[in-house]
This record gives C-alpha cells, structure tokens and sequence, in this order.
C-alpha cells in the first residue's frame, strides 16, 4: 500500500521539535548558535521532507494520501497532498529555510532566540499543516496555529508601543474570524455531516455519483448524504470562512490589520509573514472555491438566475480590484519603508484574488485553468520577491535604525549588494519581461482578458502603474543622493544577509528563465486538477481508494 | 520522615479515588495505589506538620462522632431558625458582628471551628485575629454582645470537639 | 453615551443575526429538533469498542475521548500545540524578568489556609481519577488538568505568588514538567511508527490499535477489562502538561508589576 | 406536540443568534479591551454550542445518551442498543478542541493587554487612537 | 408502579421548585447591589446546580454525567476566593 | 414519560438559552469590569448546563474549569494590572 | 433509596427557601446565612440523598456506584470549600468596605479595627 510516511511526519517533526527547545534551553542556557543550528536543521529537515513529497506527487501524478492512525477516509484525518499543495509546501519550506538563514543574522545580538525559534517553528507548522491537510476541521486548528505563532512573533518586540498594538488589533480581529470559520464548519458538518474534504467535494456534487460508483458507495456507506437544506447552509459557510479567509489574507475590508502587524514584527518575520502567511488565506480560499465548491457543485446551483458562486466570486473579484488599487495608491505615499511594503502585499493579494476570481460559471475551464496558474505562480513570485525585499529593508533599517526612506537617502551606494537585491526585487515584483513577476501578472492578465472580465484586467494594470510610483520612490532615494558623509564607515554589510538576498535574486532571475523555458506548462500541468473535473475526482478517487483498502471494504 | 507524614494522606487519597471511581478492579486499585503514593509524597510537608497525630484511632472516632452529632443536631436547629426568618412576614432578623474568642491550638482545629460556625447558617466568621485569638462572627440574631457569653452560644459544642479531634 | 460607529455596528449586526435565523429557518441546521445523527456519528459510536472488527476500533469506551485521541488525534497534538505557543508566547513577552523566589505575602486568611492545605490531597486525587479514567468515563487528559489547576490557582491567590517557588515548583521546573508532558504526547503519538522501524514492519504515525496492514497494538486489554491502549499514555502526558502549562500561565500573571515594568518597557 | 417542540428548537437557536450578536457588538463597538475579550470568550462560546446542537438527538422511544458506552462487557446488545440512542460524538470532540485553542487565544491576548496597559497607560483604544 | 418510575416522577415532581430556585437566585445575581452579593448568588446557585445535576443524571439514566458536579462545585469555591482577593488585596499575586 | 422528559428537556434548554442570553447582554452593557466578569461567569453556567441537557460531559467537564475558573481569573488578573472601568 | 427521596426533597426546600431569603434579606451579611442555607441544605444533603438513591437504583447499570462515590465525593468537597468560601467574601466585603453592615445592633470588628488604626 502506498503511504508516505514522510507527508504526514514534516509537520509533526517540526512540532515535536518546537515542543523539545524549551526543555533543551535549559540545559543548553545562553549558548545562542546552539539555537540557530537548531532552527537550520529542522528547517532543512522540513525542506527534505517537502521535497519527497513533492516528488511523490510529480512521479505518481496524482494526488497522495497519509491516513493518521490508520484510520480511513472521512473517519480519521487525512493528509492530501494535490500539485497545489504539493507547490506550496515546496514553497512554504524553502522559504523559511531563508527565513532561518536570515534570522541567524537579525536574532544574533537579540535576546529571547529559544522563544523565537520555538514560535518560529510553530508557524512552519501551521503553514505545512495548512497546505498539506485533507480536513477542513484540521485545517481551523492549523490555522489557529499559525496565527497564535503570529501574534507571538507580531508582539516579539515586546517594548514598541506600536507592535504591541498592531498584535492587540491582530489578536482580536483573528480570534472573532477564526471563531467565524469555526461557525462555517459547523454549518458544513450539519448539512454535509462530514469534514473530510473529499467527501465534501464528492457530496457538492452529487451527479458525479453517476461516474465513479466506488467512491460514491464507500462514502455513502461511511458519511451519508446530505441533511437538511444544503444549498442555504452552504452559502451561509461560503460567507463565514470567506469572511475569515480574506481576513487572514488581508483583502479589502479586513485589511487594515497587516499595515500594522508586519512592519513591527522582526524583519524575518515580516517576510515569513508577507511572504507565505498570507498567502495561506489565498490557499484556503482556492480549496473552498475550486475544489470542495467548484463549478457545477451545490454551491453552483441556479437560483433566480444567478449561480450563488458566481455571485460569490464577483464579489472576490471586486474585493481583489478594490484591494489592489487601494494598497497602490496607499503604498505610494507610504514614508516608512516597511509599511510601503506591506501596502505592496496587500496591492498583490488583490491581484491573487482578482485571478481567484476567475473561475466563474461561463468561463471555460481552459481560461479558469490559466488563471489559478497565474495565481500560484503569483503566490510563488511574490513570496521569493516580498521576503527579499523585507530582508534588504532589514539590512538599511539596521543600518540608519530607523525606518524612514527619508532617512535612506542615499544609503544605496553604501551597501551596493543590497541594492542590487533590492531593486532586482522591486523590478520583480513591478512585473518586468524578463523576471518572474513579469509572467505571472500576465498570465492573469490573459485570463481575465479571455474570460470577458476587461474591468478588472485594467484595474490589474493600473495598479502596477501606481505601484511604479512608490517602488521609484523608494530606488530613487537609495541611490540618487550624494551617499550619506556620517554614515560612511559605520555601514558595512555582513556577508550572511547578503548571501541570502543574493540567493533569492538568483531564485527571482531563474524563476524568470524557467517561466520562459516552459516552467509556466508545467505548473499547469500540476495545477489542473484544481480547476477541472477530473482533477476533482482524481482528489477524491486517490481518498477513497486508500480508505476503502483500509477498511476492509476495497 | 516525610514516608511517615505521607502515609495517612496516601490513604485518604486511596479512599477518594477509590470513592471517587465507584469499583474496585485491579486497574483501580493499582492506579490508585501510583496516585496516592505520588500525591502523598509530593504534599507530604506541606499538609501535615505533625504526624504522630494522625496516627490515632481515638481521634478519629471523636471525628465521626463529631460530624454525626453536627450534622443531625446543630445544623438541624440552625436551618430551621433561619429558614423561618427568611419565611416568616416580618423577617425577624437582629444582625450584628461579635467578639467570639476560642481556646484552641492548632490550624486545623481552628479552621475546623470556623468552618463549623460557618456552615451553621446564622453565624459567618468574618474575620479573625489570631494573636488574641478572637472570631469576629456575623450573627443574624445578637442575643448579646459579650464575648464569652456569645462563644457558649455559638461554638462551645465545636471547640469541645476540634480540642479533641486535633490539639 | 451611544455614538453613532455603535448604531451603525449594532444594525449591521442585527442585520447579520436575523439573516442567520431566516436561513436557519429554511433548514440551514438540519432538522430541529434533531432525531436522528449524521451517518459517520454511526460509525464512531460504533467503531468505539467493537471486539468484532477487530482491525477497525479503538479499544476505548469513551467515544469522545477515542475520537480526541485516535480517530482524529492530530487535531488534539496541534491543539496542544497552539496551547503551547500561547505559553510560549507569552513567555517571550515577560523574557528576562527574574520571579523572586523568596518568601512572603500576605495571602487571604489563615483558615482559608488551612482549608487549601487539605484540598491539596483530594483535588489532584480527583483530577488524576479523571485523567486515568479518560478511556472509561467523560474526562481525560486536558479535563483533568485544567481540575488539577484549581489547586494551582488556589495556592497563588490563597497564599500568594512565592508559596510554589518556595516549595521547589519554579517557572523554570514548570516548563521542565510541562516540557515532558509534551514529548510524552508527541512521542506516544509516533511511538509505533519508531518501533515499527526496529521490527520492518508497517505502522501509522498516531496508530493505536493494530490495522489490517499494520500489526502492531499499544496495550488494550486485559481480559476483557480495557485499557484504552494510547489514550491512556495520552491522557497522563497530557494531564501532566496542561497543569504545568495553566502554573507557568498563572505564575507569570502573578508576577507583581514593579518588577516586570522596568524590564518589559526597557528598550 | 411536535409543533411546539419545533418552535421551541427555534427559541433556543435563535437565543444562540441573539448571543451572537451581542458578542459581535461586544467586539466591533465597545471600547475597552477587556470587554473586547469577554465578548470573544463568548462568541466562540456560542459557536461552540451551535456545534453541540447540531449533534443532539432525541431518538424515537428512547432517551439520548452522553457518548460513552454504559456497561463494561460490551456486547452485541449493550453496542447495538449504544449505537442507536447516544448523541453525536464528532462535533462534541470538535468542539472540545475548540473550546482548547479559544482558551490558548484569550490566554494570549489577556498578556498582550496587559502589555498594552503597561505601554499605554490605558486599555481603552479611543483614547489611544486619539494619542 | 415500579420504583422507576416512581423515582422518576419524584425527580420531575421536585424539579419545578429548583427551577423556581434557580431563578430567584439568578435574580439576585443579576441585580445584587455589590459585586459580593452576585457572587454570593452565583455561588449558592452553583452548588445547588451540582444537586440538580445529580438527580438530572438519575432522571437521564445516564449516571456518567456526574463528573460534572464536582467540577462545577470546585470552580465556583475559586471564583469565590479570586473575586475576594481582587477585593482584599493590593496585588493579585500578594 | 419518555414525551414528557423531552418536552421538559426543551424547557430546560429554553430557560438556560434566554438567560444566557441576558446574562451576556448584561456583560457587554456593563461598565464595570468586574460586574461584566461575574455576569460572563453566568452566562458560562448557563452555558455548561446546556451542554450538560445535550448530554456532552466531556465538554462540561472542559468548559466548566475553562470558562467559569479560569477565564474570569485571567480576566481578574488583568483588571487588576489595568483599569477597572470601561469608557471616561 | 426512601431516605434518599428524603433528604432531596429537604435539600429543594431548603434550597427554595434559601433562595428567598437570598431575595429578601436586606444586606450582604444577612444574605450570607441564606447562602450558607442554600449550600449546606440545599446540596450536601441533597448530594448525599442522590448517593443513597443511586445505591438502591438498579435500572442505572453497573456505573450507579460511580455516581454515588462522585456524588459523596462532592458533598464532602462542598462541605469543606464552601464555608471557605463564604468566610473569604465576607472577610474581603469588610476588609475593602464594599458593603456597609447596615442593619446592626454591634459591629465588634470595626471597633477593633478603628483602634489599631487610630
């Protein structure tokens, strides 16, 4: 039988790992290197473990499975790893490996590295957690996690009035929507009466019955049919978690947390969180709108002429334009460098959200197809692109201690390296031809252009051209100005952090080269079984195959 | 010398558990035997000070008798009376805080004391003074200020016991 | 004193409430009052303690408990987890700040005292009852901690913030225990896995009872009297942990204020 | 009879609603941080109890059981008869886990309000906002 | 009449006046002038709650239910004391 | 009987759900913290006993210490480190 | 089985008793011993009471023991904790002055107080 043990134990090594640094610190006391080694090797740890997986996918090219505890299908929790999450968990990995790598540089000096390391590991986790779970139940309490290592990591500086603040206001708004999400489960329990993801995806749609007899008799046999009205009580849960989702990817309404909450914590941890926390919200959202409640699912159904999810994706698709204008035109007169940047993920979470949107009803998968390839290959670009630039403001930041741009002034000629990295990110992220960001904005671009959506692709490009503005701003200043006469010799740069910034500019370049070398047919090739059928019976085929096999039934 | 404090508390715990859990199969009794040990040793020196006391069957039958006579003589008197002020039209109540000295010794006879004013409705211990060894008792019906006439009206019977039971 | 951001929230509120109702009384919940439960309930309650699928069941009485700690027991480790970086969390708020650890306080009054010293016996005997029988009755490991954590809080606010210090129970001990009483979870969580490694044999990471294509089995039996196999390991290592965890918790609210502040607000 | 058992189901749901928003409010509107938190603890509260009225049951001539098997040699009788009169376990273990992180959450926040207080000199966040 | 039945009406027979109880105390908790006063409510409800509790589970046939009460009980004794300390002490920690 | 337990379960369910229900209203309307504290306590006893008549005593048995013990504890610890009264 | 019907319905009269004491009384420290009522009464000797009912009731299988140890278990937690618990009220009522003892005929701890202050 074909169970990867490696799937289910990444996130638990990395918990158990977390679980064990308390009780090491005391015996290992103040040797701080003791701590950063013991971040790196989980972290690579974690990395290995990814990548098997990722493999496994890419070999078996089909979703895989970890059943815990043995137990099958919808009656224990199961890990299922699809080219989406496959992806991510690579990505999720890999940059925290760099996260760690830098933060060897931030946390030397710094007091608190166990507790540091220990949430840091929490929030490699959740992540992992997130994108690789098959449970939706599972992925409420990994979320949890995630934010609970957050709010820690948010509030790190614990003397800063103003970080203090920014986890009070995280803290409480993330309690009330994970709380809403929770409330959204129960929703779905009570009409679907289950919380396995498969099964929620076989019972949206209950036609695919007609095609896969198997699946449809284990699950039927194990978790029922449905309950009650299950067109109402799925709205209902649609609107609850997309509340908590757009929440924890800060789009439009419930933005106003992160301009707060990721400048003031480390700047590690500000590119872990800009880079990949967010993005999690974008994932579960995808997992809600695509592969449980896709197209032609119960959520589809036509009422008074209007299919409730469209309805719902208009509304992303408006929240998304409405976001990526307003983090544009906010970011550009933004004077502290790190809220500039945190105005910027906002801009690009609305873009992600723009290509979510896509998939409406009328579209053709094809298009829809093209779209959630431009989308994690945004995700991707953005994630490589924010935690570069999130490090090189860590390093001008360290080096005037302060975090004005006006106070940059000139400093770019002081540390070229990081100058280098860090225009070479902004370009990536403006989306120019030959870099990675380039290809992903355009792909969207396409698809909603394709998809009749010209609205919307406008706004796409108008919000790169105003975000030209904020990114010119913070180049200009680097480098035009005569180079700062009291600062000379005090600035130096320290190998390690440009090490890091160099790897991710080489990540950002070569991401560029293979969009262009066919990168962008391949991920679409992993990505497909998102947004098509097949792909969504080959979800819950690889699920209940296993779990019949293991219940005695197959 | 904390195996000799432990033990009397290793056998109330036993008894708890035992009662607590309702049977008595090799499971139970062997958990239980681990838990009394633990708890036993772990709050050894800090419940018990003096552990010859704890060792004596005739103190323990002053307790039962103790808790027998309470509970079916004073608490029954004390319920009735305030049952009836509470129910009665004109709410009879005649409130006020007494000196009640008492005699004696130890924490635990003290808090005995106490707690049977206490739970007796119509007296509450609301403060105490342990230098001069004086309750400050809240008392719905003031027969008389005078402490020691107040102290036979109120916790002669307890003291006579706790003296017995603990000093 | 009623502005005008409280008017507007408390209508979009009720807006939001009774849209909830109106959808509810479309069926939203299901059939109200409920007679019958969701199929997979069927199966839990059946799959409990079932000597005749022998491959398929738990060996637990308690249906809850048997679901909290092995059909869906990675909810239960991450929960665990997410209740540790709260501690954690927290910790690294007060870092650096020195709990002294001599005597002293004034605490509540001497009875009171008295009462608490005795209550140290029978509550934790109650709350380890709870814990060992968590495969039998309701209760288990969490629940019998945060019983447990009446004594803790009792002996902080009764006598005051140096009575645990004083007797050996430091913050740094707390984590220590606490600390143990997690790896005891993560590792009866991979327990079989890290046998089965030994043996060549295939396991599951939270396996309990042995599957169709696994073999192995934690404890769960003893004629006919069961055991609960992992959940009993579980629900002591748990036990351990969440009391521990709910100390260090209290321990640092406790801390008096002049000594955090300086140390807190420094840069 | 069954209309009123209905209507009453109703009552007890929508007190549910009504709690919920009260939270709500509790949440968005009222200043103080503490009542923020109390009106968190009380809106995953309610969540929670949603969850556990999703999982009630009354079967037909029987009374519903906590979901613990009653009788230590089980066999086939005592498990058929368990089986179909005890009440939904999943959701009672969902929410016990829920109930676990909603306490980790609110530990949490209640030191970062303090740490705000030590900072601010104040938990009201209208006075801090005009700072 | 078996002894069943007959407990069971005694049980539903008493429970009206503990509801009654229940109420009055509530009453009391709600409005009490002084925050000791509610406590004083919520704390002589209580451990009444954890009587009714009892027979409840007698009434339900489902004598597991029980656990409850001592819980109950043990909980409020400490909301009594930390309500009381925050009154009596400087410092929650003193 | 089996009818009238169920009709008497409801009425159960009915009465703690409409005093939780003021209790919690009462909570969020109160300025002082302390009063808002008790009334929350209520309302988790409220609460427990419903969870308690829905015969989950696993969860009594978590919430009980959760929100009647420790959350107003917390929550007294940190209206003690702060402030007392809510608003001016 | 009989005495433990009993010793329940004493504990609800006492309890409905208390509970309108509680209402009635006009002050803290009054309401004090109707709470003392409630406790004593209305649980313990109710609790014991289902104890002895438990121990007769056979249709309640084999767990019935549970019930009735618990239930022992919690009399006797309750008799101890709640005059504690009571004192400590009172005790930080009069220490912190929340409530005034108002209808009194002495108040021998004020006195005591105001001299080793004054």
């Amino acid at each position: 039988m074909e169970v990867y043990v490696g799937l289910g134990l990444a996130p638990l090594i990395l918990t158990i790992a977390s679980f064990a640094l308390p009780l090491i610190s005391l015996v290992v006391g103040d040797r701080k290197w003791f701590y950063h080694v013991y971040g790196l090797v989980f972290g690579v740890v974690a990395l290995v473990y990814a990548l098997v997986s990722y493999n496994m996918v890419v070999v078996l090219g089909k979703p895989i499975i970890y059943p815990f505890g043995g137990w099958p299908g919808p009656i224990g929790i199961v890990y299922e790893v699809d080219g989406l999450g496959a992806i991510l968990g690579l990505l999720v990995a890999f940059d925290m490996l760099l996260v760690i790598l830098y933060s060897w540089w931030y946390m030397w000096e710094r007091d608190g590295v166990e507790w540091y390391y220990t949430l840091l590991l929490l929030l490699e986790t959740g992540m992992l957690g997130i994108v690789y779970t098959g449970d939706i139940f599972n992925l409420f309490v990994m979320i949890e996690l995630l934010a609970i290592a957050a709010y820690g990591l948010v509030a790190f500086h614990r003397s800063k009035k103003e970080a203090v603040e920014a986890a009070v206001k995280y803290s409480v708004i993330g309690a009330t929507a994970t709380t809403m999400y929770f409330l959204a489960i129960v929703f779905i329990y009570g009409t679907y009466g289950t919380v396995n993801m498969a099964d929620l995806a076989l019972k949206a749609r209950p036609w695919l019955c007609l095609h896969d007899v198997d699946s449809c008799r284990y699950l039927a046999l194990v978790s029922g049919t449905g309950y009650g009205n299950t067109l109402i009580a799925t709205s209902i849960a649609m609107a609850l978690a997309l509340w908590a989702f757009t929440f924890k990817a800060a789009v439009f309404p419930n933005h106003f947390w992160l301009p707060d909450a990721h400048p003031e914590a480390p700047t590690p941890v500000s590119a872990a969180l800009s880079g990949l926390v967010v993005k999690m919200g974008a994932y579960a959202t995808l997992r809600f709108v695509y592969t449980l409640f896709g197209v032609n699912s119960t959520l589809d159904m036509v009422v008074s002429g209007i299919s409730l999810r469209d309805a719902i994706l208009v509304v992303l698709l408006i929240l998304g334009a409405i976001s990526a204008i307003l983090g544009a035109l906010v970011m550009v007169i933004q004077d502290d460098i790190k809220r500039l940047l945190a105005y910027s993920t906002i801009a690009h979470l609305g873009i992600v959200f723009m290509g979510i949107g896509v998939g409406l009803s009328s579209v053709d998968v094809g298009i829809a197809s093209i779209a959630i390839t431009g989308v994690v290959l945004h995700i991707i670009n953005h994630s490589f692109g924010k935690t570069l630039l999130f490090m090189a403001s860590g390093v001008y930041i360290d080096a005037v201690d302060s975090r004005s741009i006006n106070d940059m002034r000139g400093l770019g000629k002081l540390l070229p390296f990081t100058t280098f990295a860090l225009i070479l990110g902004l370009l990536h992220l403006l989306g120019i031809p030959p870099l990675g960001g380039f290809f992903s904005k355009l792909l969207i671009y396409n698809a909603l252009m394709n998809s009749g959506l010209v609205v919307f692709a406008i706004i796409l490009v108008l919000s790169t051209a105003i975000s030209i503005l904020g990114y010119m701003k913070v180049i200009v200043s680097l480098i035009v100005p005569a180079r700062p006469t009291e600062l000379i010799g005090r600035v130096k740069e320290h190998p390690l952090p440009v090490a890091v910034l160099f790897v991710i500019a080489l990540i950002i370049v070569m991401l560029g080269i293979w969009s262009l070398s066919g990168g962008i047919d391949y991920l679409s090739s992993l990505l497909n079984s998102v947004v098509s059928i097949d792909g969504a019976r080959e979800y819950i085929n690889s699920m209940t195959e296993l779990s019949s096999r293991l219940a005695g039934l197959g | 010398m904390r195996i000799v404090k432990a033990l009397p508390l290793m056998l109330l715990s036993f008894i708890v558990y035992i009662v607590f859990t309702g049977s008595i199969r090799l499971y139970d009794i062997v958990t239980g035997i681990a838990v009394a040990v633990v708890i036993g040793l772990i709050t050894a020196n800090v419940v018990v000070s003096n552990p010859s006391k704890a060792y004596s069957i005739n103190r323990l039958r002053w307790l039962i008798q103790y808790v027998f006579h309470y509970f079916l003589v004073s608490e029954v008197k004390a319920h009735l009376d305030v049952i009836r002020r509470a129910l009665s039209p004109r709410m009879p109540i005649n409130p006020g805080i007494v000196r009640v000295p008492y005699r004696v010794e130890s924490d635990y006879a003290e808090a005995l004391v106490a707690c049977s004013i206490t739970n007796t409705p119509g007296t509450v211990v609301v403060d105490l003074d342990k230098d001069r060894r004086i309750f400050y008792v809240h008392w719905i019906d003031v027969k008389t200020p005078e402490p020691e006439k107040a102290r036979l009206e109120i916790s002669e019977l307890f003291e006579r016991y706790a003296k017995k039971i603990f000093d | 004193m009623v502005t005008k951001i409280d008017v507007f929230v408390a209508i979009s509120i009720a807006i939001f409430v009774l849209s909830l109702a109106y959808i509810t009384s479309l069926g939203g919940l299901g059939p109200l009052p409920p007679v019958d439960v969701r199929d997979i309930a069927y199966q839990y309650l059946n799959l409990t303690y079932n000597p005749w699928r022998r491959f398929l069941t738990s060996f637990a009485l308690e249906s809850v408990t048997a679901i909290i700690w092995d059909f869906r027991g990675l909810d239960t480790l991450y929960e665990t987890a997410v209740f540790y970086g709260a501690i954690i969390a927290s910790i690294a708020l007060y870092r650096g700040v020195k709990i002294t650890h001599s005597r002293g306080g004034t605490g509540l009054s001497p009875i009171a005292k008295t009462v608490t010293r005795l209550s140290f016996v029978l509550i934790p005997t109650v709350a380890a009852s709870v814990a060992l029988h968590g495969h039998l009755t309701p209760g288990g490991g969490f629940q019998a901690g945060s019983i447990a954590t009446v004594v803790i809080v009792l002996a902080i606010i009764v006598f005051s913030r140096y009575f645990l210090p004083g007797h050996g129970l430091s913050k740094e001990r707390a984590l220590l225990l606490r600390s143990i009483g997690l790896l005891g979870v993560g590792l009866t969580s991979i327990g079989l896995l890290l046998i089965s490694f030994l043996l060549g044999v295939n396991a599951y990471i939270f396996q309990n009872q042995a599957k169709l294509d696994a073999p192995l089995s934690y404890p769960s039996l003893v004629d006919d009297y069961t055991l609960g196999g992992s959940l009993l390991f579980f629900n002591l290592s748990e036990f351990i942990a969440v009391a521990f965890g709910f100390m260090i918790v209290f321990l640092l609210l406790s801390v008096s204020e002049e000594d955090v502040r300086e140390v807190v607000t420094r840069d | 009879m069954t209309n009123i058992a209905v209507l009453t189901a109703y009552v007890i749901v929508l007190s549910l609603y009504v709690n919920l928003g009260i939270a709500l409010y509790g949440i968005f509107a009222r200043p103080s941080l503490v009542k923020k938190l109390i009106a968190i603890t009380i809106l995953s509260d309610t969540a929670n109890a949603f969850a556990v009225l999703v999982g009630y049951r009354w079967p037909r001539n029987a009374l519903p059981k906590p979901p613990v098997i009653p009788e230590l040699p089980v066999t086939r009788r005592v498990l058929e008869e368990y089986t179909s009169s005890a009440v939904d376990p999943l959701p009672q273990a969902l929410v016990l886990t829920a109930i676990v992180i909603g306490l980790a959450i609110t530990l949490f926040i209640a030191f970062i309000i303090i740490q705000y207080y030590r900072l601010y000199g104040t938990v009201d966040v209208r006075k801090v906002r005009r700072i | 009449m078996s002894l069943e039945q007959q407990v069971t009406l005694f049980i539903l027979a008493v429970f009206p006046l503990y509801l009654l109880a229940f109420t009055l105390y509530i009453i009391r908790a709600i409005r009490g002038p002084t925050i000791p006063d509610s406590v004083l409510a919520i704390d002589a409800l209580s451990f009444d709650i954890a009587a009714f509790l009892a027979l409840l589970s007698i009434l339900y046939r489902s004598p597991i239910l029980i656990s409850c009460a001592v819980v109950l009980s043990l909980w409020v004794y400490a909301l009594d004391v930390y309500v009381s300390k925050y009154f009596e002490a400087r410092d929650m920690g003193d | 009987m089996i009818v009238v337990l169920e009709v008497f379960t409801l009425a159960l369910l009915t009465l703690f759900a409409l005093t939780s229900v003021v209790a919690a209203y009462l909570a969020i309307r109160e300025r002082d913290l302390v009063r808002a504290v008790v009334f929350s306590a209520i309302q988790s006893s409220m609460y427990a006993l419903i969870y308690y008549v829905l015969m989950a005593p696993d969860i009594v048995l978590v919430y009980i210490p959760v929100s009647v013990g420790l959350i107003p504890a917390v929550l007294l610890f940190v209206i003690k480190k702060t402030e007392r009264y809510e608003g001016e | 089985m009989y005495l433990g019907e009993i010793l329940v319905a004493i504990g609800v009269f006492c309890d409905l008793a208390a509970s309108i004491g509680m209402l009635r009384f006009p002050n803290f420290y009054v309401r004090l011993h109707a709470a003392t009522v409630g406790t004593i009464g209305g649980a313990f000797v109710p609790l014991i009471g289902v104890a002895l009912i438990a121990l007769g009731a056979e249709w309640l299988g084999t767990y019935r023991f549970f019930l009735a140890g618990a239930s022992i278990i919690t009399a006797i937690l309750i008799v101890i904790l709640a005059p504690v618990g009571t004192h400590v009220l009172a005790r930080a009522a009069h220490r912190a002055g929340v409530v005034a003892v108002k209808p009194k005929v002495v108040d021998h701890l004020e006195e005591d107080r105001a001299r080793i202050k004054g």
